[in-house]
């Protein structure tokens, strides 16, 4: 069905076509839309979940452990202060194998308050174990959350996945996007390691250093088998519902000298900036990174490399470019823009790269 | 089993075997408890283990269709290594703080399958009180369906007996070592306020006690909560055989007041039921522990205060002048 | 790419306004976002959105630097916002304006919604409603088209009186 | 599939052969005992069977057992071995 | 100043200037309240904002050498954005669920260094009785000396009035579109068992009796603790013009009963004297809030079960026989 | 004066003889006993300090804040789920450039619950804006405890310390140390932002975003300010006391055509495996990274590389090996080792080098 | 060196003249006033000076002191400008 | 470097022998180091502890593999836990036993700790102290000198039994 809505709400109308049983919500700025949708399908019943009004963020993804552990489907979201918030709990739920879905909005953190978009809550979870994709349009937003539960929940996943959304850019944001009839696009989760009454076992009791590392291979093992997963998922809807997914978004590439990459709303925008460049005859593509974790490694060979990141890592770097410069022996121009919001256009990323000098930082609007 | 048997035909080659067994009262009282025991032979609890005790109990309560939610706490430390575990019955650990809120994910999450899997919180006095109250507090609030726990040892025991804010006043643990300066937080009355359907008491010692009120407990929809005493024998420095021994003294001296709250109305119970009236000198609980050596006489005036004020509290609830 | 900004100010409806206009450029077929720019002041402080119609899809999030119409929803904003920043030279202006005014160099378009609304006591938590005179008013300016602009009305206020009040603009405003 | 998550598995002994911690064994004179049932009751880690039998495998001489016993039936005897 | 004048001579060169000022006894009563303002015009607020009015008379009756401690909240947001703010005094803006800890922190830090400074934490609901309990509860037991203060508009408002643990039954929320079906969480109870040295309730209805309060448990050492009820024009769904007036239905029909307890000595203060006695029917209040519409008959009756039980508790208290 | 203590009670009388003036304290294991004793040297009159017993770790991070904002010295001490519990918080005391000194006793996250050191609780909070160091001796501990005030506190850095120790590996095993009377080797503190009654402010207040993201490049700065601050301070600390420290630490590096680099214990323990190497005759070299943030970036150029994380960034690989690799442009042979506390051995890193296979990436003991 | 953290100054006008946010301003008559202050008492904003001044470049138009004078003495005016 | 591994429960006191016999070592002049092993479990656990002595700064923390000396404060471990497990060809073995227990093929040396404590009634919650003897013995082995094992007992213990402990186990070890 083709609407009209933000990303918040699209992410919502997402949970409900994909009937999760249990709901955890917290609000917090930019995400609350999403809670709210929520509770209101669940009142007037076009959802039949159990809709958990949590006092935290903590205790919200504890409740979705604690639903998703008797192998339901679970849901919840969150952003910046909330996320780090529960950051044991990532750990933890991740650590269970444990498929929940989650949206983060994504902002920055405080001190001092800011709700602009940001990535750097999300980017600073990256070691959690959690998938991480990040969307660019109200209709991707949409999509993708469908998509994340059959991800989260296929047994050689069972993994929880984080769909990040840019605060206010994307979760605010009006757009066209269309709904669709999953039906068995999601089948039914069976989670191996739920609990079972009739053959009890001792969850995640104390584990011996040997072991627990072979647990934790296991973790990365789910990780390393998401991606064929994810690809299967993705040619899977677009087969049935027409529309097209890769693991990175690749745009105007074929014979691109220098490539723009960035995730998020950048990540449709530098489109644009790719099209002024090209006007002025600097052969740019560009390339949405979509899946963060795992960790995508797009084919970069030889093209001179513009990283934006809205993240930062401190005494370290733009997190996205040094990632790409490990996985790729590329030097990036790593700009970091757009922290806590700050207005950033498409005029802008086509200067980034007129401007671009290979491996080094630039933080956009402060240094010169 | 001892005793004479007699045999009575009951049919065609079928018999009634009869055993006579002549028990005295104690074993008759407890003949209710179901034999079957869901910690199996043994958890790695130090000797003389309240938690044990108690666990002993709360599960043979609670029978096979239950999930116990275990926070960080020496509960969740004692059930044994990977990959066995002592305890018979599905048991889910979840980090120190989040008991409660896992509790509520798993009630709403069976309840809507339509099951009616008995979901327990057992934590700690420090995984309820301190860092676990935020959860607590909030899943009382919210209704969720379950019973919660606190088997109180008055202190982070697992990590070696550290303060917790259950320590009582005057205590000495490794983070107080001149004695606790700051009154035990009145978990109780903490949770009254939240006016949940079921709220009880109970003592390691008073195992029939305990048994019974779980029993009750889940029988009722809706948030439960019980708080029982664990007397610890390294935390509270007594040697091991003491564990039953401290809690009948703390009961005695009226420190610990055994009852349930049930729709608002209080029953005293058991040993409480005289220790309302008559109780033997606070003393005689604090001297016996180690971890009272430093206790000042203002300290033990303090206590023996809030004893008095606290009996005289319950009285007054239980002649519903409250 | 037509694009608008919007001043209102917090409480007042623009952003719904904005939601609403874009709206009704989809349903005139027509690919269109509406995005807000909060701070996090509460009611009473400036907010601006911005509205993009175009009929490619379109991939822009960044604020609206050079826009085609602004419009002023509350004319007090005026003095504490450059309102015609970044106006396109052959930009335009809608004011809500009791008084008329007219901005130097830019065609403007003054209608008093307020009025409008409260003379049809159109209020809701003492504020007067002016996004559904302000939807009548742009679809004269053809933004939007008429059948459009009235849809969204119906879809969205039960009350008759909304659709009165977005004729009603729409007669007031002078081309 | 390999497992996912640490789920360990009921067994008895899972914490070790715990009669090796004892230092002191509890023996029960069956002339005083009175079958009460209290030891039993009291046991923290159920080492004595509903038969009153003490199970030395696992019984970790914590002394509960002979402390509790209203007809002082139970001796702690040092382990010899 | 209006009035009349009148000089007197009071030495070479030197005059008395009296100003004879008619004021009405209202007027005389809040006289001494100090004349400074530490709320600068103006807060970001909404018209019409409690917590605004309710800050005014804390700071005026805390004075400069205070702190004030402000998690995320409405509160932290209407200060205004960098690099300016509306509030005269030294504002640490923390965490949602880290108040009354940081006050912690502070305070030892100032006490250490000899200094008086008064550190207060003012919170809304949200960050008191859900996710900041843990930070309270702990702050009380170990015996913070501060004052928190829960200003109290029963939602989380600075995200858009969704649900809190203080929202009552039968109130809209944006998570709660059908009428919140669980009860207020019953904030003053809980604090209570922690036993701090002054607890308090007030209304933004009644400065007079909320300056009076915060000056007094800014004498004492140890912990303090006020709850001040903060009818919110946008949250409840009433006109910014009935902010005062709400307080004033709140207390008239002893659903907000204002009051004091010091040394467990409880005072009922102002004007619900007159309600301990007298009260006005709860529809009264509850039918000028939108956020009532959807409530029910048995809601109602329920409310109004609470208060009847809620006053007759404090009644006892004050007879002493509680 | 010479004495003979665990890890954790050096970081304690360092810590006493800092005289920071509030503790906050929070036990877990393998950290308790830090806490522990600094109650001890509270009790004793031993440190003039106010403690406070705070409910959890979020708290103690809490209560550090605000005893740092008013301009007093700090310090608390933590562990894993302790450490990521308290992550909001470490995001808001760096924001708020306060200058607290933690140490971190690195043990790995549930579930299973598991105790053994791991490096995973404090690599997953490097982008915090905490400075991170990673000590190797009981000697090392104390110095580094000291010493992370003075770096903390300085007007050109103003970020706190994390101090990190191996849990069990260092924390419990019992070593010969000196301790030293710091006199004047940490200057008072003098925090400029300061709360201060007279001149009030509001701290943290909302930011607007281009004004925010001026503030996040501030941090940036502090942070690589503080390499010069750090090395100034371990020159000082060397020409007082006698013992050298540097940003990183090598060993048998003049003519190495191999380098191991690990930090933590391992850092000591492959100098053995690297004596063992030499013996067999392969040039073999080691590196101990003690900084971790701000990044310190050695020099490798040509040599083949061996990393051995203890930690793991699941759907991307081990954390030093990356960053190394990002930075330095090297393709280590990527060894996971020890998560969990799982025993390795010497040997175990000499077999490292000996099967090395540059650019790829090995679990011990499970991997073949 | 360069301010480390956002700290905001006092100032009057943080949040902007909020007059602007007003629909209705409040006039005294001072007729009817009897000057008790409680206007002044109850303004959220204090926009309300000792002198019983309205400060309407400040004054949010809530409406407040004209609900709570007892004398009736102010009325809400719709603003024209 | 001289390897120690110490068998023990949890409760017993090994961990603490552990660091008194590397101070021992550290009175000597040399450097010493000592590291238990834990694991979760509560008092009665088997638990292990390692100690190493050298003239030379020592780089090694992991577990010792290849012990030069095994003690067993606790016979019965024996039954549980492979002591032997790696012990170095010449190796030797220390036994806390009542009943002279010897192994094979390492010399062995039965000392009963237990009882010298419980002579002199040297008992801490119910358990008899089995440090000080120890240390007795292990100086009668020459791993530590006679002097330090002296101050090593009487800085950390008041009670002037546990000198007469340790002198006892001396005598009672036989080289
Ligand atoms: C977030 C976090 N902080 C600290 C710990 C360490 N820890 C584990 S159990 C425990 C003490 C538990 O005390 P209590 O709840 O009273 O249970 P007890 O051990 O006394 O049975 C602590 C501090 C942890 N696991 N997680
Ligand atoms: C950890 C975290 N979760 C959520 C938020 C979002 N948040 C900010 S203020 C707020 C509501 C505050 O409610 P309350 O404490 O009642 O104060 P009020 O806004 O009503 O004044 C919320 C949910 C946050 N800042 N941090
Ligand atoms: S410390 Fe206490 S509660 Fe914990 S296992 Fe031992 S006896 Fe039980
Ligand atoms: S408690 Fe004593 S008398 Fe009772 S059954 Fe046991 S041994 Fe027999
Ligand atoms: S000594 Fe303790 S463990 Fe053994 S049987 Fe008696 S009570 Fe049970
Ligand atoms: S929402 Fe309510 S509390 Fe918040 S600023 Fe507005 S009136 Fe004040
Ligand atoms: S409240 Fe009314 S009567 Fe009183 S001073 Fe104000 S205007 Fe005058
Ligand atoms: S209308 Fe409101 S803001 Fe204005 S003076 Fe009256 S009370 Fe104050
Ligand atoms: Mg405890
Ligand atoms: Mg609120």
């Amino acid at each position: 069905m083709l609407t009209f809505g933000t990303g918040n709400k699209a992410v919502a109308m997402a949970v409900r076509d994909a009937k999760p049983v249990v709901v955890a919500a917290y609000p917090i700025t930019p995400q609350t839309e999403i809670v709210e949708e929520l509770a209101n399908y669940v009142t007037d019943g076009s959802l039949d979940a159990r809709y958990i009004p949590v006092e935290s963020e903590h205790s919200s993804m504890a409740a979705c452990i604690g639903a998703a552990a008797t192998g339901v489907r679970t849901f919840t979201a969150t952003s910046s202060h909330g996320l780090v918030y529960m950051c044991e709990m990532l750990h933890m739920s991740a650590g269970a194998r444990l498929p929940i879905v989650m949206a983060n909005a994504n902002r920055s953190i405080g001190p001092g308050w800011n709700i602009g978009a940001e990535h750097t809550d999300s980017i600073s979870m990256r070691d959690t174990g959690w998938l991480q994709v990040y969307v660019s349009s109200v209709q991707e937003a949409y999509d993708v959350t469908l998509m994340a539960f059959r991800i989260a929940e296929h047994t050689d996943v069972l993994l929880p996945v984080m769909i990040n959304l840019d605060g206010f850019l994307l979760t605010h944001i009006t757009q066209t996007f269309e709904t669709v009839e999953p039906d068995d696009f999601i089948p039914p989760i069976a989670t191996p390691h739920a609990i079972d009454i009739n053959n009890p076992g001792g969850y995640g009791t104390l584990t011996p250093g040997d072991t627990h590392f072979k647990f934790r291979r296991d973790i990365e093992r789910g990780m390393q088998a998401s991606i064929p997963v994810i690809e299967e998922t993705e040619a899977d809807f677009a087969r049935r519902f027409g529309r097209e997914y890769h693991l990175y978004d690749e745009y105007r590439m074929e014979d691109a000298d220098v490539v723009i990459i960035a995730m998020g709303t950048f990540g449709k925008e530098m489109e644009v900036a790719v099209d002024i460049l090209r006007e002025e005859g600097i052969r740019a593509g560009a390339i949405r990174m979509r899946w963060f974790r795992p960790f995508i490694t797009p084919d970069l060979d030889g093209k001179d490399v513009v990283v934006i990141d809205r993240d930062y890592s401190f005494g370290f770097g733009g997190v996205v470019a040094n990632e790409l410069q490990a996985k790729c022996g590329c030097k990036p121009f790593s700009v970091i823009a757009g922290l806590g919001g700050q207005e950033v256009t498409y005029d802008d990323i086509a200067e980034f790269v007129r401007i671009q000098r290979p491996g080094t930082e630039h933080w956009f609007g402060v240094d010169d | 089993m001892h005793g004479m048997r007699s045999i009575l035909p009951a049919g065609p080659n079928q018999y009634f075997i009869i055993i006579h067994v002549k028990y005295p009262k104690e074993r008759l009282d407890t003949m209710a408890i179901p034999d079957e025991e869901f910690l199996l032979k043994t958890t790695s609890a130090c000797a003389g283990c309240p938690s044990s005790l108690i666990l002993r109990y709360v599960t043979k309560a609670a029978g096979t269709d239950t999930v116990l939610v275990i926070p960080a706490c020496c509960t969740s430390v004692i059930q044994g290594v990977y990959p066995t575990t002592a305890m018979n019955l599905p048991v889910y650990n979840v980090a120190f703080a989040s008991a409660a809120a896992v509790a509520s994910g798993m009630s709403e999450a069976f309840r809507a399958e339509g099951k009616k899997t008995n979901v327990i919180c057992y934590a700690g006095d420090g995984g309820t009180i301190d860092i676990g109250i935020q959860a607590l507090s909030g899943a009382l609030e919210r209704g969720t369906d379950f019973l919660y726990i606190c088997y109180d040892n008055e202190a982070y025991s697992n990590t070696g007996m550290q303060r917790s804010g259950a320590t009582p006043l005057g205590a000495m643990t490794t983070t107080t070592p001149g004695g606790k300066k700051d009154h035990k937080k009145d978990l109780d009355a903490i949770v009254a306020a939240h006016n949940p359907v079921y709220q009880a008491t109970a003592c390691a010692a008073y195992p029939q006690d305990l048994y019974n009120k779980v029993e009750k407990a889940l029988t009722i929809p809706g948030p439960k909560f019980m708080h029982v005493l664990a007397p610890c024998p390294p935390g509270w420095r007594f040697p091991s055989e003491k564990t039953v021994e401290m809690g009948k003294l703390a009961v005695k001296a009226g420190l610990w007041v055994l009852y349930e709250r049930e729709n608002g109305k209080l029953t005293i119970t058991g040993a409480s039921k005289a220790a309302m009236k008559k109780r033997i000198p606070v003393e005689d609980y604090l001297s016996v522990q180690g971890r009272f050596r430093k206790i000042t006489a203002e300290q033990t005036a303090e206590i023996k205060k809030t004893v008095e004020e606290n009996i005289a509290r319950l009285q007054r609830e239980v002649d519903g002048i409250c | 790419m037509f694009e608008i900004r919007l001043h209102s100010r917090g409480g007042q409806g623009g952003v719904t306004a904005a939601k609403l206009i874009a709206y009704a450029a989809f349903l005139d077929g027509k690919y269109a976002t509406a995005t807000p720019l909060y701070g996090a002041e509460r009611r009473g402080a400036p907010v601006v959105s911005f509205i993009r119609i175009d009929d490619r899809p379109i991939r822009v999030y960044s604020q609206i630097r050079n826009p085609d119409l602004v419009i002023v929803l509350d004319e007090s904003i005026m003095e504490l916002v450059d309102v015609l920043k970044g106006l396109k030279p052959d930009g335009e202006v809608f004011v809500n304006s009791q008084k008329g005014t007219c901005v130097e160099g830019h065609r403007t378009y003054p209608v008093d919604l307020t009025s409008i609304s409260l003379s049809l006591d159109l209020v809701l938590a003492g504020n007067p409603i002016l996004n559904t005179p302000l939807i009548g008013a742009i679809a004269k300016l053809g933004v939007i088209s008429q059948e459009s602009a009235k849809q969204v009305i119906a879809e969205t206020f039960r009350d008759e009186r909304n659709v009165e009040a977005a004729l009603r603009a729409y007669e007031e405003l002078k081309i | 599939m390999s497992a996912k998550l640490a789920i360990s598995r009921p067994a008895e002994g899972a914490a070790g052969k715990s009669g090796t911690w004892r230092t002191f064994r509890p023996v029960i004179d069956e002339e005083k005992c009175n079958k009460c049932g209290l030891c039993r009751l009291y046991c923290p880690d159920a080492a004595i069977s509903v038969d009153l039998e003490i199970d030395l495998d696992y019984c970790k001489g914590c002394g509960i057992c002979a402390e509790e016993c209203p007809k002082k039936a139970i001796a702690m005897v040092r382990e010899e071995d």
